[in-house]
């Protein structure tokens, strides 16, 4: 069984998003699946019970726009990803830097099934 | 042994308060060692007190699995509760990790960290299961040192920490 | 002073704490059998005291230590003045003291429980004190002294003639037995956002300190209320029971207030309930 | 011999502050210390004696009345300049407002001849001096470090502590011919002086600041000063004496010279900063530690309480004595309240300076033995005290760079001496056995009839309890072990630390001798019962009793017991534990105090006391206060008319 | 303000609701998740147990004629009952005690199954 | 001048680790930031080395609060994926032990919340006629807490009609028990002044913030995800539970008002039981695809994400609990409030760490 998803552009997100919300939907979580060289992000609306879903693909080592500035409740969420994907997102309010949930000694992505960098590196920037 | 040793233990024996630290447990052991304090289980029969406060308590209840953030916070909770002391170690995750024992970022069963006298099995331990242990750890109360020995404690702490420190690279699974 | 109150002195200190004790145990019971539970046996006050004496020092401070004695002290003074029959007013500063005391040793560690533990503390203080201190007025008042000699020779209870003062008396009794609504500062089990407030940085023998120089308190507050009923120790001894029977009752039945709440309301009440009395009492009298 | 050392005290501080002008650092050192250990030597020698009165009728061969008023003259039209200078036109008005009655007074004014001695010196007087000449030395010769260290630190180039000290010394010399004067006139003159002294000293510093509450200040105690003079024709007019001592004794004077007496105490309120005029008091805490101290605190706000409580006898029993009991009352309770928003030490300082002053009046307008004791004990009590505090805070201030009290949580750390006797200073202040709260448990138990008033004092009393309560567990505030750094302290400052540190201890534990001994007497002339007694150490009257050695020698005791307990050799380093949080403390270094929070960052801890600035800030509610404190005057003034 | 009074008075004269627990021992319900026991004899030590354990727990070697169960990793969810070919596993109503070590529970076959030996618990 | 205060991990009104860094002034809190993690770990990770019957185990143990749901919600999922369409019996006595769950988490719940504003009697009280529902679930499933009714096909054991008998008993007894506390919580006046007006979330900002269950319909907006009719519920007659307050005392109306619900929907559940299987057998099933299901959990919208690959490993479990969509709008409720109302407003969204971190 398919999951219907609309799939978008990673530029077109925050535009899309934004029409979202301006229809009354509410967001309700993100979610990440590793495709070996890419990652699968998928937004999750709901609007009365029904459920519509954005899909982008992202590159591993791309940015992402965050979309806290749009929906304050997507904070928690983006930075959990940032924990175990470490995918980076742009503008996001409040940054834990990697480590909302986990301790300095995880040292790699354990999401990730192969490590996007070196660990030593891909923490670098956090 | 003097009146004064005597009474002393007798007061150790009948008054144990205990400080619960919830150490990434799934909540079913937590709200099975709060379900004891409640009237149908009703520990403060056994003077047990649920004090909050690792400074005040004698015996440590640690339920769930050691995970790397609150492994320190652990280690620290121990550390400030004065001697004499017990730590009692609840269900599967707090004796072993449990079944999440593979989980990345799971360091594993309490005594990794702190060394425990009593280990209650269960997932989660039942109410009885939790008031037999901390009997049990009565014992040990009991006959433990106050302050005087603190050698070979130091030696007991420092070997667990160094067992946590190498911890620190442990691999994560793949 | 004669050898008489020097040894009705000795005998309040050597009794107060046992008796302190034994309420705290009974306490203990009840409270449990009002929540459908077995409860501790009577002795578990003893015992707990006990074992804190054997446990290791833990100190953040050497400060905590001299505070702890010094309340105990004070704690003790009081109620040998009480048992000397001397002048309420003063027993009510000296017992000022040690909980003051109190405070500052919990204000000398940096622990923001703790802290703010003292920080409510002193808000407690402020709000029983001017209360304690009307009813001493009203009991002058009636009896024409500040002595507890004279008080205890006046001829009628001053139950009677005071009732509304008497209930007043019973908040600042509510709050110096730390029970709720009013354990605002420091609870007894230590459910709290402030974990438990002013004793949090206690522990060990100094925390059996204060436990000890609780007891002298509560003993003293309840030595305080029994004046109001001096004529007939059976009279006493029901006007004692039924206030610390309705104290468990009350501390079972309510939730823990905020210190805004209970600033405002003690006052108010307590002020309105008081000038009421007074009122009543002048008008008697003409 | 008696003479002698009335004119030791009182005109040898007016010739030595003039020599202080010269600037000569050794040679102003010595003048000021020689005059203080002259004045406080003096005052000793005639504390020794019996109550005396003089009457000199000239100075330096000048007829004495005659000096005073061209004196009194002169000073006035100084402060026109002033008031020129300020371009103030209120001072302006005031000042006019009082040369044109004291020149009608002087000139066209004869009612009965004056024949009452000008300077009459009973045990209260004695009191007074005593106060005035030592803790007022012990503060001067503080000063004398403490000015140097506060000129280098405002990198001032030329030294302005000639002018400083002329204003000090001088100062010492009018407060004890205020407290000797018999003639009101006299009296006036040096009441003035003080003002001008207190107004001068405010803005030494010289900031905008400084001059603007100096200014206020000025204009505060020059309406006093209108009240003062207006009084005294009315008086005249009446044909009754202006003296202090034949005014009281003058029979049925209750009815007679209620507007006088009432527009005297209007005057002896504003130079005791009581509601509305507090904001006087509390803005002169820019000035230089040592002045406040000196003049804000022990001191010159003491003239007005002294002379309230010498008039307190001429409207006993009458409605305005209750209403002034009202009056001080709440000032005792507002500022306490207000000392409670203040986190500025200086600024609590004076706002409890305020209140106690307050209780005081309270206790002369209650108007019972009982009371008035209490008045005359606090006074002496708290003038120890609060000196003493003043003094530490501006140790302190020199050393922490900060008069904040919240910069001074764990002080003990860091000047463990000054910490202590700052300890003493407060415990001394609110926490029995010693002599403040001796006062304020015979001014509750006095007050027991009067139940607002009683009210307000239990209140009040309760507030005091806070502030100092959490000053001085803050500045406790410390962990074991920590390193202490050494303490420097110059013997300039040391000396009058130790000292009126002793003092405050060893003057309470005698209280109840001091009380037979100088206050007793006092009362015994105007009132026959109720009177305290003071045996074997406890205080005793028909409705109560203080045991102040009983108290004392458990307590001692105690301390000590706890001292012994709570020593380094009884306590080992091992029993230092980190403070409880919630597990994040850094166990690799305990003695970081803090905890490891969110971002992984470091917090460490801040803890600050409840202000309440929403509910009881200045700002909120002291309208309000002024407000209903003039509505109290109001009705207290046109009451007498 | 009164509200809970009524609740309170009728706790208090009414029988405490506590188990007297260890005084008095309520028997426990039928069909309860108890501790985890192999009768060792009857196991043919296929390794489904350990297959489908969800926490891993049991070890089964057959070199060594071996089942092993560590039992306080297990989460005593019944899954290796429930798939036991021969229902040699079963479950007992009494929970596992505490203890103050940890005992591996280790049972070794001496002889297969049908034929009757007994097992060595270490 | 600010106090600032670490609210756990190790704090004894939460029982669970949850760390706030506040900051007061006067004891008002000014700022609150969270941390999180000291329960995280890490066991959607563990898809890769347990399949996915054992699953279903893991998944219990995320929370042993909602154990049940989150096994339903995830086999849910799988049962998606693979087209399978489990029995109706199965599908009913899911929803029994559901509620039973649902039951047994807001008395708790209820009981913390007393405890937290220090009224131990009431804790007292709930934790006791919270024991008859735990009874109920070690003698029907054989554990108390975390019952493993669940697995991928259908459920695991029977009720018999003893069973059942004696569970419409026990709600019946647990009514009672409910109706002794219910002027407490509706007219008491110290326990309103600790909740009534404190930690007030209006409707709009529960909506933008993606609040969830109670806290959300204690905000006025009626949405449960029992409505879309997943599982039994679409044989259930119920109205979601709704207060339009939004603050702390809404929210315990909401819960309290939902125990007597859930105890109207067993009684329902009861009546209406079909005979039939209890599972199916689901064979060598290598799941492929994705899949979103959501369920209402005590403490509201539960989102499952699953991902197959083909094989008996699942390629992704994802969990999106419903405290987790709480937490900001938690973090927008502290800033103003009192010291002493933390621990009420953190929990009146009823946090629940375990299963926010999993
Ligand atoms: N948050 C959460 Fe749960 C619930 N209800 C759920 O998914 O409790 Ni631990
Ligand atoms: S042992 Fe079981 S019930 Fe206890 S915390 Fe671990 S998973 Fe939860
Ligand atoms: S499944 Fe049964 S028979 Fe097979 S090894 Fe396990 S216990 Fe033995
Ligand atoms: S009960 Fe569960 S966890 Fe224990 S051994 Fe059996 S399958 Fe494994």
């Amino acid at each position: 069984m398919a999951l219907e998803t609309k799939n978008i552009a990673k530029t077109q997100l925050q535009a899309e998003v934004a029409s979202l919300k301006a229809v009354g939907y509410r967001f309700v979580t993100l979610s990440c699946v590793d495709l070996g060289d890419s990652f699968d992000l998928i937004y999750h609306f709901d609007r009365e019970l029904q459920m519509t879903h954005l899909r982008i693909t992202v590159l591993k080592g791309d940015t992402v726009p965050s979309i806290s500035n749009i929906y304050f409740a997507a904070l928690c969420i983006e930075n959990e990803i940032k924990d175990f994907f470490g995918i980076s997102f742009d503008g996001l309010i409040l940054d834990f830097g990697g480590h909302f949930y986990l301790e300095e000694e995880v040292k790699r992505y354990p999401f990730c099934k192969v490590s996007v960098k070196e660990p030593q590196a891909a923490k670098e920037g956090n | 042994m003097g009146f004064f040793t005597k009474l002393l233990e007798t007061s150790r024996v009948k008054s144990p308060w205990i400080v619960h630290f919830d150490c990434g447990s799934c909540n079913g052991c937590d709200i099975e060692i709060l379900a004891c304090l409640t009237p149908i289980y009703d520990v403060e029969r056994f003077g047990i007190l649920n004090i909050g406060n690792p400074k005040h308590a004698d015996i440590l209840i640690v339920s769930g699995t050691v995970n790397h953030r609150n492994a320190k916070v652990l280690r620290n909770v121990y550390d400030q509760m004065p001697e004499p002391r017990a730590v009692i170690a609840i269900g599967a995750c707090g004796t072993s990790g449990g079944i999440f024992r593979e989980a990345y970022n799971v360091v594993g069963g309490v005594d990794k960290v702190i060394p425990v006298d009593v280990y209650v099995p269960g997932c989660p331990a039942k109410p009885e299961a939790i008031i037999d242990g901390v009997v049990l750890a009565l014992g040990k109360l009991k006959e433990q040192r106050t302050a005087k020995d603190t050698d070979s404690l130091a030696a007991e702490l420092h070997q667990a920490r160094e067992f946590y420190a190498n911890r620190a690279d442990r691999q994560v699974v793949e | 002073m004669d050898i008489k109150s020097i040894i009705f002195v000795i005998l309040a200190l050597i009794f107060a704490p046992v008796a302190g004790g034994f309420l705290a145990g009974i306490d203990r019971r009840l409270t449990a059998w009002c929540q459908g539970r077995f409860g501790p046996p009577i002795l578990q006050p003893f015992y707990d005291v006990f074992k804190l004496l054997g446990k290791d020092r833990q100190v953040v401070n050497t400060w905590q230590i001299f505070c702890a004695h010094i309340y105990l002290i004070s704690s003790m003074l009081s109620l040998a003045l009480f048992a000397m029959q001397s002048d309420l007013l003063m027993i009510f500063f000296v017992m000022t003291i040690g909980a003051v005391f109190m405070v500052i040793g919990a204000l000398s560690t940096p622990s923001p429980y703790s802290q703010i533990g003292a920080q409510r503390e002193l808000i407690q203080m402020l709000t029983y004190e001017p209360l304690l201190v009307i009813v001493f007025v009203g009991i002058y008042f009636v009896t024409g002294s500040f002595k507890i000699s004279d008080i205890v020779a006046y001829d009628r209870p001053i139950f009677l003639i005071l009732p509304l003062l008497y209930l007043v008396l019973t908040f600042a009794l509510t709050i110096k037995l730390r029970k709720s609504p009013f354990d605002i500062s420091a609870c007894h089990h230590g459910h709290q956002e402030i974990v438990r407030g002013v004793l949090t940085e206690y522990s060990g023998p100094y925390l059996a300190i204060l436990e000890i120089a609780h007891w002298y308190d509560i003993v003293l507050i309840l030595a305080i209320c029994s004046l109001f009923w001096t004529t007939s120790a059976i009279g006493m001894f029901f006007l004692l029971a039924i206030t610390y029977l309705a104290e468990i009752v009350i501390d079972n039945i309510t939730p823990r207030l905020t210190w805004k709440w209970m600033l405002t309301y003690v006052w108010a009440v307590g002020i309105t309930l008081s000038l009421f009395n007074m009122a009543l009492l002048y008008a008697k009298s003409f | 011999m008696v003479s002698q050392m009335v004119w030791v005290s009182i005109v040898l501080p007016f010739l030595a502050a003039i020599g202080c002008l010269i600037d000569s650092k050794p040679l102003r050192s010595i003048l000021v210390v020689g005059t203080g250990v002259a004045v406080s030597l003096a005052s000793l020698l005639l504390v020794q004696g019996q109550a005396f009165s003089l009457n000199p009728e000239t100075i330096f061969g000048i007829p004495a009345d005659g000096l005073i008023a061209v004196l009194d003259f002169a000073l006035l039209f100084v402060i026109l300049g002033i008031s020129y200078q300020l371009k103030n036109k209120l001072i302006a008005v005031l000042t006019v407002l009082q040369i044109i009655p004291l020149a009608f007074l002087e000139l066209f004014l004869h009612g009965a001849e004056n024949t009452a001695p000008s300077i009459y010196g009973d045990q209260l007087s004695m009191i007074m001096s005593l106060i005035i000449s030592i803790i007022g030395s012990l503060i001067c010769i503080y000063g004398l470090s403490y000015m140097e260290e506060h000129e280098h630190h405002l990198h001032v180039e030329k030294s302005r502590q000639g002018r400083f000290f002329f204003f000090m010394v001088l100062f010492l010399g009018a407060m004890n011919g205020l407290v000797f004067a018999n003639n009101l006139l006299w009296l006036y003159f040096f009441w003035e002086v003080t003002t001008l002294c207190s107004f001068m000293l405010i803005k030494h510093d010289g900031t905008d600041i400084a001059v603007a509450n100096a200014t206020r200040a000025l204009w505060m105690n020059m309406l006093g000063g209108v009240a003062f003079i207006l009084g005294l024709v009315i008086l005249r007019a009446k044909g009754l004496p202006l003296a202090l001592q034949e005014l009281i004794s003058t029979p049925g004077v209750a009815s007679l010279a209620l507007l006088p007496v009432g527009l005297l105490c209007f005057a002896g309120f504003t130079k005791s900063a009581q509601v509305p005029f507090q904001s006087w008091l509390c803005g002169a805490m820019v000035a230089p530690t040592p002045v406040s101290a000196l003049l804000h605190s022990s001191t010159m706000v003491k003239a007005g309480v002294y002379l309230v409580i010498r008039l307190a006898p001429a409207f006993a029993g009458t409605l305005f004595s209750h209403y002034v009991a009202l009056f001080g009352a709440f000032t005792f309770l507002t500022t306490a309240l207000l000392a409670i928003s203040q986190s500025n030490g200086k600024k609590i300082l004076a706002y409890s300076t305020i209140s106690n002053l307050g209780m005081i009046i309270a206790c002369a307008g209650i108007n019972t033995p009982a009371a008035m004791a209490a008045a005359i004990l606090l006074i002496v009590f708290h003038a120890i005290s609060k000196g003493l505090m003043f003094l530490c805070v501006g140790t302190i201030e020199q050393r922490i760079g900060s008069r904040d009290i919240e910069d001074m949580r764990g002080l003990i750390r860091i000047m463990p001496r000054t910490a202590m006797i700052a300890v003493i200073g407060m415990v001394t202040m609110f926490l029995p056995p010693f002599g403040a709260l001796l006062s304020k448990w015979m001014a509750v138990e006095a007050s027991a009839r009067l139940p607002l008033v009683v009210l307000m004092l239990a209140i009040g009393s309760a507030f005091t309890m806070v502030f100092w309560g959490r000053w001085l567990g803050l500045v406790m505030t410390s962990v074991m072990g920590e390193a202490q750094e050494p303490e420097e302290q110059s013997p300039l400052v040391r000396v009058p630390l130790v000292i009126l540190a002793a003092a405050a201890i060893v003057v309470s534990f005698v209280a109840p001798g001091l009380y037979s001994a100088m206050v007793l007497p006092v009362l015994e002339r105007f009132y026959s019962t109720d009177l305290y007694i003071a045996a074997q150490g406890v205080f005793i009257n028909n409705i109560g009793m203080f045991a102040v050695f009983p108290i004392f020698l458990v307590m001692v005791l105690g301390v000590a017991w706890a001292a012994r307990a709570s020593s380094g050799k009884r306590v080992h380093q091992r029993a230092y534990s980190t403070p409880y949080v919630a597990g994040l403390q850094d166990p690799a270094n305990p003695q970081r105090i803090g905890f490891k929070g969110p971002l992984g960052q470091w917090a460490n801890f801040t803890t600050s006391n409840y202000y309440m600035d929403a509910w009881i800030g200045e700002g909120r509610i002291s309208g309000w206060i002024n407000l209903i404190s003039s509505g109290i005057l109001i009705i207290l003034l046109t009451g007498v008319l | 303000m009164f509200d809970m009074t009524r609740t309170i008075i009728a706790n208090f004269f009414s029988k405490a609701h506590t188990r007297l627990y260890p005084l008095q021992t309520r028997e426990p319900f039928p069909n309860v998740r108890g501790n985890l026991f192999n009768n060792i004899e009857e196991c043919i030590l296929c390794g489904m147990c350990q297959k489908r354990c969800p926490s891993q727990c049991i070890t089964v070697d057959k070199e060594s004629q071996t089942w092993q169960v560590d039992p306080y990793a297990c989460v005593y969810c019944g899954v290796c009952v429930e798939h036991c070919p021969v229902h040699c596993l079963f479950m007992e109503s009494p929970y596992r005690k505490p203890a103050a070590e940890k005992v591996m529970n280790r049972l070794v076959q001496v002889q297969g199954p049908a034929k009757k030996t007994k097992g060595a618990a270490q | 001048m600010s106090t600032i205060i670490p609210f756990g991990p190790q704090h004894p009104v939460l029982p669970e680790p949850l760390h706030l860094k506040i900051t007061l002034k006067d004891e008002i809190v000014t700022d609150a930031i969270p941390m999180l993690g000291y329960v995280h770990r890490g066991l959607e990770t563990l898809v890769s080395i347990k399949d996915l019957d054992q699953m279903v185990q893991v998944v219990e143990r995320v929370c042993g609060i909602c154990s049940c749901i989150h096994a339903h919600t995830y086999c849910m999922c799988v049962e998606g994926i693979l087209g399978i369409e489990i029995p109706k019996r199965a599908e009913f006595l899911r929803i029994i032990w559901s509620e039973l769950h649902r039951m047994h988490s807001h008395l708790l719940w209820l009981g913390l919340l007393a405890d937290a504003f220090g009224m131990e009697s009431l804790f007292m009280h709930c934790w006791r006629i919270r024991e008859r529902v735990m009874d109920v679930m070690e003698a029907t499933a054989g554990n108390r807490v975390i019952i493993s009714i669940n697995k991928v096909g259908g459920v695991r054991r029977d009720l018999s009609p003893d069973q059942l008998r004696w569970i419409a008993q026990v709600l019946d007894e647990l009514e009672r028990e409910l109706d002794a506390i219910k002027p407490v919580l509706t007219n008491d006046y110290t326990v309103k002044k600790r909740t009534v007006g404190v930690g007030v979330l209006t409707k709009e900002q529960a909506y933008e913030l993606g609040a969830v269950g109670p806290t959300l319909r204690g905000s006025g907006v009626a949405q449960d995800v029992r409505m879309t009719g997943y599982g039994a519920y679409k044989f259930i007659d119920f109205e979601p539970v709704v207060e339009k307050d939004g603050d702390s005392y809404a929210r315990t109306m909401v819960r309290f008002r939902e125990l007597y619900q859930a105890i109207d929907i067993v009684r329902q559940l009861i009546r209406k039981l079909p005979d039939g299987e209890l599972s199916v057998k689901v064979k060598a099933a290598k799941p492929e695809g994705e899949i979103v299901c959501r369920s209402e959990q005590p403490r509201g919208e539960l989102l499952y994400y699953v991902k197959g690959n083909g094989s008996k490993f699942l390629e992704r479990v994802r969990i999106r609990t419903p405290t987790f969509a709480n937490v900001p709008p938690l973090l927008a409720m502290l800033p103003g409030i009192e010291m002493a109302d933390v621990p009420v407003v953190a929990l009146s969204i009823d946090p629940c760490i375990s299963c926010t971190e999993r």
